[in-house]
């Protein structure tokens, strides 16, 4: 099944789905682990895996240290690849690759469609590819079926947001705002009525990250989107209290 | 470039949905200039009347002697406001800046030359103004700090990565991403996504502009050849630009460190350690490794210490319309010993680099043709490298003894 | 200049016998390349090819607008070659030397800059170079040493007397009355004996010989008013030149230290606190106790730092064909910030006397008049002296922590 | 008597004449007294007291140390032409006056010559004062019937030697080497020559000065100078030896 397909079938079921991030190697494969396993356990419904890089111009400081600092326990391309693997073996939620387009580049993407696609990897998140840049990409994204997720930002116009709609599959996830990951967002006028465009231009279902940080966050979001993505907040989390403070944090977001 | 941005293989512009609208504009607003004839003129006008163009191109009588070879002149970019070729590109893209309407500009640094031209523009033309700058760098180019801030810009010292350049390209970029309406992100060399490479050569190709006449007034014909340091390929791109459909040989000079089989350099585009790769908006060949992630490189001069290069010379490269050389640090310090000695010039340590290649072609080449070597900028703003680098004691003792009183009296 | 070396009641030439045979084949040799129409045209090509010549005249859009009165423009001897207007001097006497056939320069140096420009020469033209400097200069200016030393010059610390500029001018004296037939000594200023500071003027007029025809192209009309900072007198005579058979009000403005009252200052055409002397080969108004010893002088700029002052300054001063001012350290500080942040352009300690006294009158004068203001050099090599001059806290720790490196490695 | 008379007289009696010169104020007033005391008992025939100046272009470094020592002591010009006038009247052997031109143009010309006349001075060495810049001076001089001496230097032409000798009174101070004061000379052949031409340029007495340092170097001279002067060789000693070592110096010279 696609990713846009299961998310439409999770969707049946819950007032709005849910996407974590995690970096992987970050704090260690070890902790991946057992933070996907409690992710999962209090039921979160898609995790956004990301391959550290070594310039991740869109990440804000959080995530970027995360990056840095897997990179230096000596995280490879092809451990991430293989850990995806055994969590898309493991549980039954649909796992992402997030990562920049130069960790696909370099490995080749043909190898790392297929190296995904055996993975059983859903989509790719790369937020430095816009379409324009990535023919192949999607091609291949197309050819072995693993959603290439696009991107909506509070600047895209409305003729963007249609080619950017025309090129995406599995979900297009909309920025809630200007900037890099990990800053708290403000959900006001402006953000309605951004949200009302970005439903406007997809059929597909549409998820808001950035900065969404608690329970009143994804409250607000409910009935507008339908998943809503956790990133930064859960690694200062791990960050502080370890792994073991995903779960009750996970369940007390609904 | 072709209408996305590339040029041959490479080029083009990988950059986060949010800019997207920001680059169409500029886009826009650069096709616009350049469109327009006022545009360049307006330039010119600017860099006559604050910026001391055109620049000398000076004839090297004693390094030529001492050489027995070819004619070498130096073209002198040290003479620019601010001390670099750096200053050109700024300039022309405050410009656009004021015609864009923009009242905020960034800028990534490495050297400082580039922070320094930058927060001389915009003290000059009313922008507000952030640099963002290597923590290693904010430490080893204190001097550009502290004029940087005392032309009013704020200097943000960028702790992550490598703490060098391209940390702080990194960090300009998420400060774009987040102040798109009010900021322009001045590019600093003919890197980054499009249309900066093409944009920033636009700019610096005043130099071969100029170049091309003086020479003919200076030595009759077109030289020989034309050597220029390579960072990012701005001063490289400017000083070969109109001589890319002639016969004078080009000839771009990388960071060689401390040699091109140590590692420890910055070679992309000579040597065999560099592979085709995307970062920081672009395609060309970077230094990373087997799994994409940059590498740290090497080089006595700061502003040539980057890990990418110029998808346009990426491209020359290719097609073998450029050719590339390395220079170490060792070559580059007597080189810059030789032409202060002889010479009186003082080029700073990135120049000193095409000094080098010069200096070991000219005395093969007939003593009737002239060879130019873009000196990209003055060596003397970079005293405590080049001090540093020279291990002069007087100067160690000069330094404690400055930190002597300063530790008594705080 | 009569001729006896005389302007009015000043100058002369004051000399030990032993130079009197070296004079008169100074004056000869001067006065040929002074009626020798292609000498001035060799001089133009030279600072045309090697030292960025015309500097730029800009306007000052940013201070112009702030003061509300006249439209100010700036004189751009910062980009000249070495960073001064020093460099005119020397690259003109260099020339000299050549046809004098004689092997070898020294040079006085207060500041360091004419040091530096006269090492510079020498390296271009091939000659023995011995820079005379004060001890104490030389600990406040190592830079300049350092650059000076690495143009293969040799830099004397003179320990004599305060161990500044006069000492330094004393010394060369000495070295000169020993090797006259090989040596020719590098005036830096537009003082000592004759025909020093006719030659001097001579070839800083070139200042005003740019300016007059630049500030008809910008402004349509001669400016109102002149301003130059005065050292020994040569960038003041050198932008004043050309205007002295002119309408425009001519300004000098001397080093007012801590106060024109507190003895602690350079001011000798302005205040009270000169008399007429004789020393260092002239006469001038010299700052001198009753029995004549020179005094102690006090400046944040150590090139205004000087007792004596050009004659030829004496004189325009006697027949109030020049006015002079003071600015205090205090007042040059502020100046120097404003024309940072305003402009993005960081003239030398020396040069932003002459912008206090500019932004004292611009307001009082007419919109539709220009003032120039005389930028005799850049302020950037000076950071030592004005980063200790802002008391600035990173700049010294900075310093500290370069300094524990260097100690704790040796 | 005029000064060169004067020496004419006493040279008649000798092979050679000894002019030493001292610094006022250095080490002190006192010990001039009793180094001049020394001198004059030990066959000195003329001494040149240097009024210490701020810029001594001309001298050397022990000479120049010596004027900035006695200036940070204080000295005054009175004091130095009071000095003087206890000399001349103590003594009877001619005293001149050393000093650059300044020391008497902030004075007054008129008020100077009209003081050393009264301390019965027989003669002025100012060494940056070339004729053409001493009208007044000039005048003066004869006014007062205080001897200009005027210096011949090894790069003087005949023609400069006649403007000299035209000019100068008392006689000619020949300098024996390019240079500053303090540093030994060597009398060669080129020596020599310049003497003879110095010789022939003038019918003054000739005082040969600057390096004159034992009394080998006197012997060369004999025949060929009138005079020879010591100069920093004296004030070196006293440094080194206290002024009682003078006398002994003195009378080893010949
Ligand atoms: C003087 C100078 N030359 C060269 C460079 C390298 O830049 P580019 O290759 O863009 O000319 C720099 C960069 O800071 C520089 O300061
Ligand atoms: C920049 C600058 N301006 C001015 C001066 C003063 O000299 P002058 O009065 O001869 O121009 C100096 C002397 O070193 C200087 O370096």
């Amino acid at each position: 099944m696609q990713l846009e397909q299961i998310l439409r079938q999770r969707k049946e079921k819950k007032d709005i789905l849910l996407m974590t991030h995690i970096v992987l190697g970050y704090p260690s494969f070890e902790a991946n682990r057992e933070i996907v396993r409690q992710m999962v356990e209090n039921g979160v419904d898609c995790i956004e895996m990301q391959i550290p890089f070594s310039e991740p111009m869109a990440d804000g400081p959080v995530i970027l240290k995360a990056n840095q600092d897997s990179l230096a326990n000596g995280t490879t391309v092809a451990q991430c690849i293989a850990f995806g693997a055994e969590m898309a073996a493991t549980y039954d939620i649909p796992f992402l690759f997030m990562t920049y387009y130069n960790i696909l580049f370099k490995h080749g993407e043909d190898r790392f469609f297929t190296e995904a696609k055996e993975a059983n990897i859903k989509g790719l998140i790369i937020p430095d590819l816009p379409p324009e840049m990535g023919e192949n990409f999607f091609r291949l994204a197309k050819e072995n079926e693993i959603a290439p997720i696009l991107i909506f930002a509070p600047t895209s116009t409305q003729e963007r947001m249609a080619t950017l709609d025309s090129m995406g599959q599995g979900f297009i996830y909309c920025v809630a705002r200007r900037g890099v990951t990990g800053k708290k967002s403000s959900f006001g006028d402006d953000f309605n009525e951004y949200l009302a465009r970005c439903r406007n231009a997809t059929r597909m279902p549409i998820a808001v990250g950035f900065g969404i940080q608690d329970k009143e966050d994804i409250e607000a979001l409910k009935g507008r989107a339908d998943m809503a993505v956790i990133g930064s907040q859960t690694i200062r989390l791990v960050d502080e209290q370890g792994p073991e403070a995903v779960g009750p944090f996970i369940q007390g977001l609904r | 470039m072709d209408n996305k941005g590339f040029f041959g293989n490479w080029g083009g512009a990988y950059i986060p949905e949010i800019l997207h609208q920001t680059f169409q504009e500029l886009h826009v607003e650069y096709q616009r200039a350049k469109n327009d004839p006022a545009f360049w003129q307006e330039y010119l006008h600017l860099m006559r009347t604050y910026s001391c163009r055109p620049t000398p191109l000076t004839y090297a009588e004693n390094l030529s002697n001492h050489f027995g070879g070819a004619r070498i002149f130096i073209k002198r970019e040290d003479l620019n406001h601010t001390g670099a070729h750096k200053a050109n590109n700024v300039m022309g893209q405050g410009l656009l800046v004021k015609r864009m309407g923009k009242k905020r500009v960034i800028a990534e640094t490495g050297a400082g030359q580039h922070g320094m031209a930058t927060a001389t523009m915009a003290a000059k033309f009313g922008f507000d103004c952030t640099i963002y700058m290597g923590e290693v760098d904010v430490r080893r180019q204190r001097p550009n700090v502290f004029w940087m801030e005392k032309m009013g810009a704020t200097v943000v010292p960028v702790k992550d990565g490598s703490r060098t350049l391209k940390d702080a390209i990194n960090e300009a970029f998420r400060d774009w991403v987040t102040n798109i309406d009010s900021t322009h992100y001045v590019f600093g060399t003919a890197c980054g996504p499009a249309p900066f490479p093409e944009m920033v050569t636009w700019f610096q190709s005043i130099i071969s502009e100029e170049t091309k006449e003086q020479i003919k007034e200076l030595h009759g014909k077109l030289p020989a050849r034309i050597y220029a340091c390579v960072g990012g390929g701005s001063n490289a791109m400017g000083s070969f630009y109109h001589y890319l459909d002639t016969d004078t040989e080009l000839v771009g000079v990388e960071a060689g460190g401390h040699g091109i089989d140590s590692g420890m350099h910055a070679s992309r585009l000579c040597g065999t350690d560099a592979s085709p790769g995307v970062a920081q908006g672009y395609k060309t060949m970077f230094l990373q490794n087997e799994d994409g992630q940059m590498l740290e490189t090497h080089s006595v001069a700061a502003g040539l210490d980057y890990v990418g290069v110029s998808p346009i010379l990426s491209d020359l490269w290719e097609k073998k319309q450029v050719r590339f050389e390395a220079a170490t640090d060792k070559e580059v310090m007597a080189a810059l010993d030789l032409t202060m000695k002889l010479e009186g010039i003082i080029p700073a340590l990135e120049s000193s680099h095409a000094f080098v290649q010069a200096f070991k072609e000219a005395p093969t080449i007939a003593k009737d043709e002239a060879i130019i070597i873009n000196m990209s900028g003055r060596g003397d703003k970079d005293i405590f490298t080049i001090a540093h680098a020279y291990d002069d004691p007087s100067w160690k003792e000069f330094i404690i003894s400055r930190a002597a009183e300063y530790s008594s009296k705080s």
